[in-house]
């Protein structure tokens, strides 16, 4: 079985084997290993050449969110392996959420992989079903609320998607092999010759299905929601991982518009919807009182840069896009490992209730602090260099956009840094039950600052083979 | 032998300027009593009252720092220095080249800065109140005199005081209005320098309208000397620099030698007494403003000065 | 095949009538009706599965009409039924929008999507044309349905004869890959949905207007 | 010497990385501190050599994904670090100083970085560096800023902080795509070859204006400075003050005289010089009327970056009106005033740190009479006092000597306007001098002079050895400045020529000149003059007048006995802060800044003092805090209605796109 596969299925596998384990600690140390071996595998995958397994295949547009996603998935799981015991869980739940989590993994990586439209969908919606259940999983009303919402919304997105897919194939179908039909590869050879009006409708079903699960305004309801109710380390892989598959199948989408030079231009769609994400996002930051909504909301405020990037398209502006998305999973899940923890340790997720965390726990509000600051686009993390790269980029091509941009990105970074001060500057509010003992501590901590020093290193020293290979996707999308 | 003369002349000018200070106040005060009716004091009585204060001991608080005993040398030599570069009956003479119009008046400003310390140094009332009273009439005074220079350095090309002084005895410039302009704002930048009637009175220690009286309530003895000795070479500076710049004629150039220096000499007599003559008359006719009405009277001398600079421009423009 | 077929006449009739069945789901006030009508559609949606995996020679379609008559001609409704009886809804289906205002929005949903499928789908064939124009129709019914019905089953049905739309579509377009997969995992959802409203008890949960409870739902309660 | 710049900048980072470690022995702070000296002393020696020297560039082995990051030293750049690195070594000193005990690491680390972060600033060769360094520079002097962060005060000074230096950083940004145009090459080599024209150009100017300016401190975005300035420790506020904002205008100069090209019209130095003379006024105005030291000090800082940019700006029109001497001059005034203020305003803040710590106060209603307690920071502080208040023969007055000659030559630009507008900006440039030197003598004169207004002020203690040497070092250097302009004006030629292609009119060594032949000024001589003119005063009353002072109690028109429970007299007898403003805060302030003020009479024989309660608000400020946050609110309220939307509804919006865009297509088709 190619290695391919082999990732996907040993995630499963794992999720099999997770979903018979009762006891919290065998399950989520089992689930670190698991984890452990599935990055392993990734960076396996990142070595081998890229190649065309049937349904899947990797090019320089999956890999390395790929790696990113395997990474995150491993951090995050020693994460939940220091702070799962705070929720509460009794054994079936245990088994609930790890299965869940191992079958999201791979079913996102599939995703990812899926070179096919069709498996990618399914491969979707199966990721969609895991994560509603654990969404869902404390069952309080504000988790049914909450895990419903997503599960109606992202349904009728993906179903929506699933009816751009099938009109995509009626666009190629004169022109296609059955079998290949829904290749993306073989797509994009034929995409110039295929009839403009149907890959319009299609584009417009899959942008709005997938930009849905993406979380574009107006199709975000469901974002902030899912983000802030269920277990803490979710918030993390929802926010790190299924947006970058969302916005990687919006991406498929787009570039075989795109390749039609007749069909209609992707790129205003993509920017319109990302200016109104960005807007929209930033007056809202200014009214949460719930710190894992607020950064759920500024989740919606970077997939709107992200989608600004590429609805500007060109490579400059195509490779910040790429970067922003990469930074954003690594920062952003930082930022909900201290969020979480934070929340934890006070015993509430208002931010009214977290304060002077620099105070009581530095390690946790320094490294919270700075993970803000990063997501705020401040030095030296990777967002810096991909909102440079993009404004740069925008200022050349349409200064007034750019401007508008910057106008939202302002009141956005005004509304972080108030919230960074809040939670982790002044007096220090006292801490709740629950304070883990010395090793856990520090391991609930110790993601949290890996994250900011690869979002350092990738930053400033990128290694080239990796950046060789984002510029090539850069140039992919087109 | 040009050099010669030049020194001579410098030293002659420096000489004649630091005698003809307290001369000049007794004079000024004299002719005020006149015009009002009175006998008035002998014209030489400031300058005694000068050398009977030098033989007193100064009597110091006892929180009086070292700022107290260094800050009338100060004052004073601050006076002299600018006084030596403002041209009198000469031009060329040997500090010439430094005699700088913005230089002078930095020169008085540490003069005024060494005064304002001075009295705030043990903390009465009245020392700071002045203080704070006669820097704020400088913040005022600043730009009317900077504007006026800004006539004048059009006018001359520079802001050297002999230059200008040359330029406007050659002539060639004819009278303007601009010139007149900047002389009334000059007027009114020198009667607030030497709070005269009507920023201030002389001769008066009311509390709450003086101001130059009030930082040095707390000197005596030698100390007091000074300060007055300060404030009479002040006067007569700006006195010396109005004639210079706005009454050339009769000046000598340094180089020329002594024969012609008698002939600038005597000008320069004439004028000043004519200035100081016209001074008493104004001060005697009119009478001290309330203190906040000061800013309006230099506010609007500032203005006067703008009008002349903008009236310059347009002539400029149009030649 | 091409117009005046039989094949292209009897496809044509099926569409028709999963189209027709649904301004039947947007038109029946009383909730017994909505879940028939939606069996019946079901129903005919596997009988154009099946007369398709006959005109394009696909056996494979054939699997996809059995699981669909098999899921939504019985076992849903059958499903629906038991949670109305269950949960005892009271039979009428109050509407967000009137009943005349939603079936004149749906016929100017059915006109939107003709005038946007059939000048985009020129190349295609007129089968296929006609058909993606029959399901966007359905589609876009689907949601109409689910935004103008307040109680929950009436929604989800509304999202159920959405995905009837898909598989119509799907199974339109000749020769298409991974069709059965694809219909199977769209159905797998819809179960998912039903499992949810059937496990939940969920009569409203669609629709809290009141919003303060919505804050405190919310977590952002002050 | 770009190698030992770079090695300069890179032991800086070293040692904020080993800071978390060294921070947990005894002399660790000392080691950080001690490091950080020498590293700014290597850094004003490199300076000097690549004055001297001619332009190196290298590329660093990282960066950003697409390239290498560039670094390079030219004359202006080197000119800017030799600033760094003198107020960098003072401010050092006086940390290393004021040590007492370990440190805690939050205010170990971020100094070596703020350091670093200027430096890469000054040395980078293209956008994404100098943004990088520009940015470091924001966030690590924030987390210092917010250093004590128990206090709202502070908090909120560190919020405004960190949110314009974003906001100044995305301009940044912005400003550079614009330049950089559809290449999106942001190495400086390759932006001078597009220079851009018209409205380009105008927005160019308007973002760094927004970028580089707000930092810079200049009106209307200076509130920013006033909060964030004292907040910090002072070495940093120092550092702040003195090297931080010329920073700012170095990316200024940068830009406007560098990247944008040498073809840039007249006007473009217009808003310069505009927005120099608002900020000189509202500056010197502000230090007028405040009652903290260090505010009071921030506030002059913005004055002097008001005047630096007025000079920046009357060079930008001389070019663009080809006077390139006079171009020359301006410029030339510009970066004296810039090292000059960087050094004495480096003095006056580690005074007030002094002060600070020897008497726990900043407020100047507490202190009064440290000329007593602490007679060498004293007198080192009247050395930056008088150099403030622009007296000669210091450094201040030289340089605003020349901007003056640069104003007064003003009207030898053709345009009526222009003129117009330059005779103004003289008037305010002027009134801004005297203002600063009403605020320097209040400064000086309330907190040295007079008597002590508290115990703790009465009981103040002069600092240690290396504090006084902290303290004297920038001192003697505002003498030596003020003597030698001629000299430091000759090491700025080579910046000179690289911004207007010409040099400063000579005038020889020792003195400065406005135009060949034209007014001149001989620091020396006017010394040399003064102390003559003293000694000949001190000759002459030693002859006639007795030695010695007799002493007594204070006279005051009248003798009071202070009462038992003060010893030192009743600070009530004394002018307060707010009472020594009132006459400009009459005259200006009610105009200029709505200031207020009100007196609380005693009832009549009543002995209590009358009490003044005065205030003003800082327009700009004002607005900041006034309406924008009401557009926001009202703008987040609107987008609250659409969060409150139950699923149906949200379905709605979903079904409302679809249809949206179906109909988008359809038209589109249809044409």
């Amino acid at each position: 079985m190619p290695l391919q596969w082999a990732i996907v299925f040993f995630a499963w596998g794992g999720a099999v084997a997770l979903a018979a384990v009762p006891r919290l600690r065998t399950a989520t140390m089992l689930n670190v290993g698991i984890s452990a071996v599935f990055f392993l595998l990734a960076v396996a995958l990142a070595l081998q050449p890229f190649a065309q397994h049937g349904w899947t295949h990797t090019d320089a547009l999956n890999t390395p969110f790929i790696l990113v996603s395997a990474f995150v998935g491993l951090t995050t799981s020693v994460f939940s392996a220091a702070t799962l015991d705070q929720e509460g869980f009794d054994h079936w739940r245990i088994r609930a959420y790890h299965a869940a989590y191992q079958v999201f993994m791979g079913a996102q990586t599939l995703a990812l992989l899926a070179d096919n439209l069709g498996v990618m969908w399914v491969a979707i919606e199966i990721a969609t079903l895991a994560t509603v259940s654990m969404v869902g999983v404390h069952r309080t009303p504000a988790a049914f609320e909450a895990a419903w919402k997503f599960f109606i919304l992202c349904g009728v997105g993906i179903a929506l998607a699933l009816f751009g897919t099938i009109v995509l194939y009626l666009a190629a179908q004169p022109l296609l092999h059955e079998e290949t039909g829904l290749s993306w590869a073989a797509l994009m050879g034929v995409a110039a010759r295929c009839d403009p009006n149907t890959l319009n409708l299609a584009f417009a079903f899959l942008l709005l299905g997938y930009g849905t699960k993406a979380g574009l305004v107006p199709l975000h309801s469901w974002l902030p929601d899912a983000h802030a109710e269920g277990p803490v380390p979710i918030s993390a892989v929802l926010s790190g991982l299924l947006l970058n598959a969302a916005m990687l199948a919006v991406l498929r989408a787009k570039s075989i518009v795109g390749a039609n030079p007749d069909a209609i231009a992707p790129g205003p769609f993509l920017l319109a919807l990302g200016l109104a994400s960005v807007l929209l996002a930033s007056v809202s930051l200014w009214r949460r009182r719930d710190v894992r909504r607020f950064f759920g909301w500024s989740s919606i405020e970077h997939m709107g840069i992200v989608a600004f990037a590429f609805g500007l398209g060109g490579a400059a502006a195509n490779l910040a896009g790429l970067l922003h998305l990469l930074g954003h999973s690594v920062i952003k899940s930082a930022v909900f490992f201290g969020v979480g923890r934070a929340a934890q340790a006070k015993g509430s997720q208002k931010i009214a209730d977290i304060s002077g965390l620099v105070a009581t726990h530095p390690a946790l509000g320094w490294g919270l602090a700075f993970a803000i600051a990063g997501i705020a686009g401040m030095p030296p993390f990777l967002l810096f260099v991909s909102e440079f790269r993009l404004l740069t980029a925008a200022a050349a091509e349409a200064p007034w956009l750019g401007i508008a941009l910057v106008v939202g990105m302002v009141m956005a970074l005004a509304a972080l840094i108030t919230v960074l001060q809040a939670l982790c500057f002044g007096p220090p509010t006292p801490d709740a039950a629950g304070a883990l003992d010395g090793w856990r501590e520090a391991a609930a901590a110790a993601p949290l600052w890996l994250h900011l020093a690869v979002a350092t290193l990738l930053g400033l020293a990128m290694p080239g083979a990796l950046g060789a290979m984002l510029a090539e996707a850069a140039r992919i999308i087109g | 032998m040009a050099i010669v003369w030049s020194i001579l002349s410098q030293a002659l000018h420096i000489v004649l300027i630091v005698a003809a200070a307290p001369v000049l106040t007794g004079v000024l005060r004299w002719l005020k009593a006149r015009m009002m009716g009175r006998r008035g004091a002998h014209p030489l009585q400031p300058l005694r009252d000068l050398l009977k204060l030098l033989r007193k001991t100064p009597v110091l608080a006892e929180n009086a720092s070292p700022v107290s005993r260094a800050a009338p040398y100060l004052a004073a030599g601050a006076a002299v220095a600018a006084a030596a570069l403002v041209p009198s009956f000469a031009r060329g003479m040997a500090f010439a080249p430094l005699s700088d119009l913005i230089v002078v008046a930095g020169l008085l400003a540490l003069g005024r800065v060494a005064m304002a310390l001075a009295g705030m140094d043990v903390g009465t009332p009245f020392g700071g109140l002045g203080a704070a009273r006669e820097m704020s009439f400088a913040a005022l005074a600043e730009p009317a005199l900077v504007v006026a220079a800004l006539s004048l350095a059009i006018l001359a090309g520079t802001t050297n005081l002999d230059a200008i002084a040359g330029a406007f005895r050659e002539g060639g410039l004819g009278l303007r209005v601009s010139l007149g302009l900047a002389l009334v704002a000059l007027l009114a930048v020198a009667i607030a320098e030497n709070a005269r009637i009507p920023v201030d009175n002389p001769a008066t220690h009311l509390e709450l309208t003086m101001v130059h009286e009030a930082m040095i309530l707390e000197a005596s003895g030698r100390h007091l000397a000074l300060w007055d000795f300060a404030a009479m070479l002040r006067l007569t500076l700006w006195l010396a620099l109005l004639s210079a710049v706005f009454l050339p004629l009769g000046q000598a150039p340094a180089g020329a030698g002594p024969h012609l220096w008698i002939l600038g000499l005597v000008a320069w007599v004439a004028k000043m007494g004519a200035l100081a003559l016209a001074l008493a008359a104004f001060e005697s006719a009119i009478a001290k403003m309330r203190v906040f009405r000061v800013p309006e009277f230099l506010g609007a001398a500032l203005l006067l000065g703008l009008l002349g600079a903008v009236l310059l421009f347009v002539s400029t423009g149009l030649t | 095949m091409s117009f005046g077929q039989l094949g292209y006449d009897v496809a044509h009739l099926l569409g028709g009538g999963v189209l027709l069945l649904s301004f039947v789901l947007l038109y029946q006030r009383r909730i017994g009706a909505v879940i028939n009508a939606f069996a019946t559609q079901g129903t005919l949606l596997a009988l154009a599965a099946a007369w398709q995996a006959h005109a394009q020679g696909a056996p494979g379609l054939y699997l996809t009409a059995v699981l669909a008559f098999a899921a939504k001609g019985v076992l849903i409704p059958l499903a629906l039924h038991a949670i109305v009886r269950r949960l005892d809804l009271h039979r009428s289906v109050e509407t967000a929008l009137g009943v005349g205002l939603s079936m004149t929005a749906g016929v100017a949903l059915v006109g939107l999507s003709i005038l946007v499928v059939l000048p985009a789908t020129e190349g295609a064939r007129a089968l296929a044309r006609e058909d993606v124009a029959l399901a966007l129709s359905v589609v876009l019914l689907g949601m109409l349905m689910m935004i103008t019905r307040r109680n929950a089953i009436s929604q989800v049905i509304g999202l159920l004869s959405l995905e009837n739309g898909l598989i119509l579509a799907a199974i339109g377009v000749a020769g298409m890959p991974l069709v059965v997969e694809l219909s199977t995992a769209a159905l797998v959802l819809m179960v998912a949905v039903v499992a949810g409203v059937f496990a939940f008890q969920i009569r409203e949960r669609f629709d809290t207007l009141d919003t303060g409870s919505l804050e405190e739902h919310r977590g952002e309660g002050r | 010497m770009l190698t030992l710049l770079l090695l300069a900048t890179g032991s800086l980072l070293a040692l904020a990385v080993a800071a978390p470690v060294l921070a947990r022995h005894e002399a660790g702070g000392r080691a950080v501190f001690g490091g950080c000296a020498a590293a700014s002393l290597l850094i004003a020696m490199g300076a000097i050599g690549g004055l001297l020297g001619s332009p190196e560039a290298a590329d660093l082995p990282f960066g950003p994904p697409w390239g290498p990051a560039r670094v390079a030293i030219d004359a202006l750049s080197a000119w800017f670090l030799l600033i760094l690195g003198l107020a960098g070594t003072a401010a050092s000193i006086f940390a290393l100083g004021s040590l007492h005990g370990p440190e805690a690491p939050r205010r170990l680390v971020p100094y070596p970085l703020f350091l670093a972060g200027m430096a890469v600033t000054l040395l980078a060769a293209d956008g994404f560096t100098l943004l990088l360094g520009f940015e470091a520079m924001s966030l690590a002097s924030w987390v210092l800023v917010a250093h004590d962060h128990e206090e709202e005060a502070n908090r909120r000074a560190a919020r405004i902080y960190l949110g314009f230096a974003g906001f100044g950083g995305l301009s940044l940004i912005l400003a550079f795509g614009m330049l950089a145009g559809g290449a999106g090459d942001v190495a400086f080599a390759a932006l001078r070859e597009a220079p851009p024209d018209g409205w380009r150009a105008a927005l160019v100017l308007a973002l760094v204006l927004a970028g580089a300016g707000s930092k810079a401190g200049l009106a209307p975005l200076h509130v920013w400075l006033p909060l964030a300035h004292p907040a910090a420790p002072s070495h940093v506020s120092a550092l702040m003050s003195g090297a931080m904002t010329k920073v700012a205008l170095y990316v200024l100069a940068r830009f406007a005289f560098d990247l944008m090209g040498t073809a840039q019209p007249l006007w473009l130095g217009a808003p310069l010089v505009a927005l120099g003379a608002a900020s000189a006024v509202i500056g010197a105005l502000r230090a007028n009327l405040e009652d903290d030291i260090k505010t009071l000090l921030a506030c002059s800082t913005i004055e002097n970056v008001g005047l630096i940019s007025i000079g920046l700006g009357l060079a930008l029109a001389f070019r663009g009106a080809d006077l390139p001497a006079l171009a020359a001059l301006a410029a030339g005034a510009a970066l004296l005033h810039a090292l000059n203020h960087a050094v004495f305003k480096t003095l006056l803040f580690l005074a007030a740190g002094e002060v600070l710590h020897g008497a726990l106060s900043r407020r100047i209603d507490r202190l009064g009479g440290l000329i007593h307690r602490m007679p060498v920071t004293a007198w080192a502080a009247l050395a930056g006092v008088a150099a403030a208040a622009s007296l000669p023969p210091l450094s201040g007055f030289a340089s605003e000597w020349l901007l003056l000659q640069a104003l007064l030559a003003s009207w030898r630009v053709g345009d009526l306007a222009f003129q117009m507008g330059a005779a103004a900006a003289t008037a305010l440039a002027a009134l801004a001098a005297a203002l600063a030197a009403a605020a320097m003598v209040r400064f000086w004169g309330l907190v040295f002079l007079g008597r002590p207004r508290t115990p703790r002020a009465a009981g103040a203690e002069e600092g240690g050895r290396l504090v006084q040497a902290a303290l004297i070092l920038p001192a003697g250097l505002t003498v030596l400045f003020g003597l030698l302009p001629g000299l430091m004006l000759d090491l700025a030629e080579p910046a000179l020529r690289l911004m207007t292609r010409a040099a400063a009119p000579r005038a020889g060594f020792v003195a400065i000149g406005a135009a060949e032949g034209g007014a001149r000024y001989w620091p020396l001589l006017v010394a040399l003059l003064l102390a003559a003119a003293i000694g000949a005063v001190v000759w002459a009353v030693r002859r006639r007048a007795p030695t010695g002072v007799a002493r007594g109690p204070i006279w005051d028109c009248g003798f009071i006995a202070a009462p038992h429970h003060l010893p030192f007299g009743d600070p009530s007898t004394q002018p307060t802060a707010s009472g020594f403003g009132q006459p400009l805060r009459r005259m200006l302030g009610t105009s200029l800044l709505v200031a207020r003020e009100g007196v609380t009479m005693p009832p009549p024989g009543a002995t209590g003092p009358a009490i003044l309660h005065s205030g003003f608000d800082d327009p700009a400020l004002v607005a900041l805090e006034g309406p924008v946050p009401r557009w926001r609110d009202a703008a987040a309220a609107q987008a609250e209605r659409l969060r409150d939307l139950s699923i149906r509804q949200c379905l709605g919006l979903t079904f409302g796109a679809v249809v949206l865009m179906l109909a988008l297509l359809a038209w589109l088709e249809a044409r």
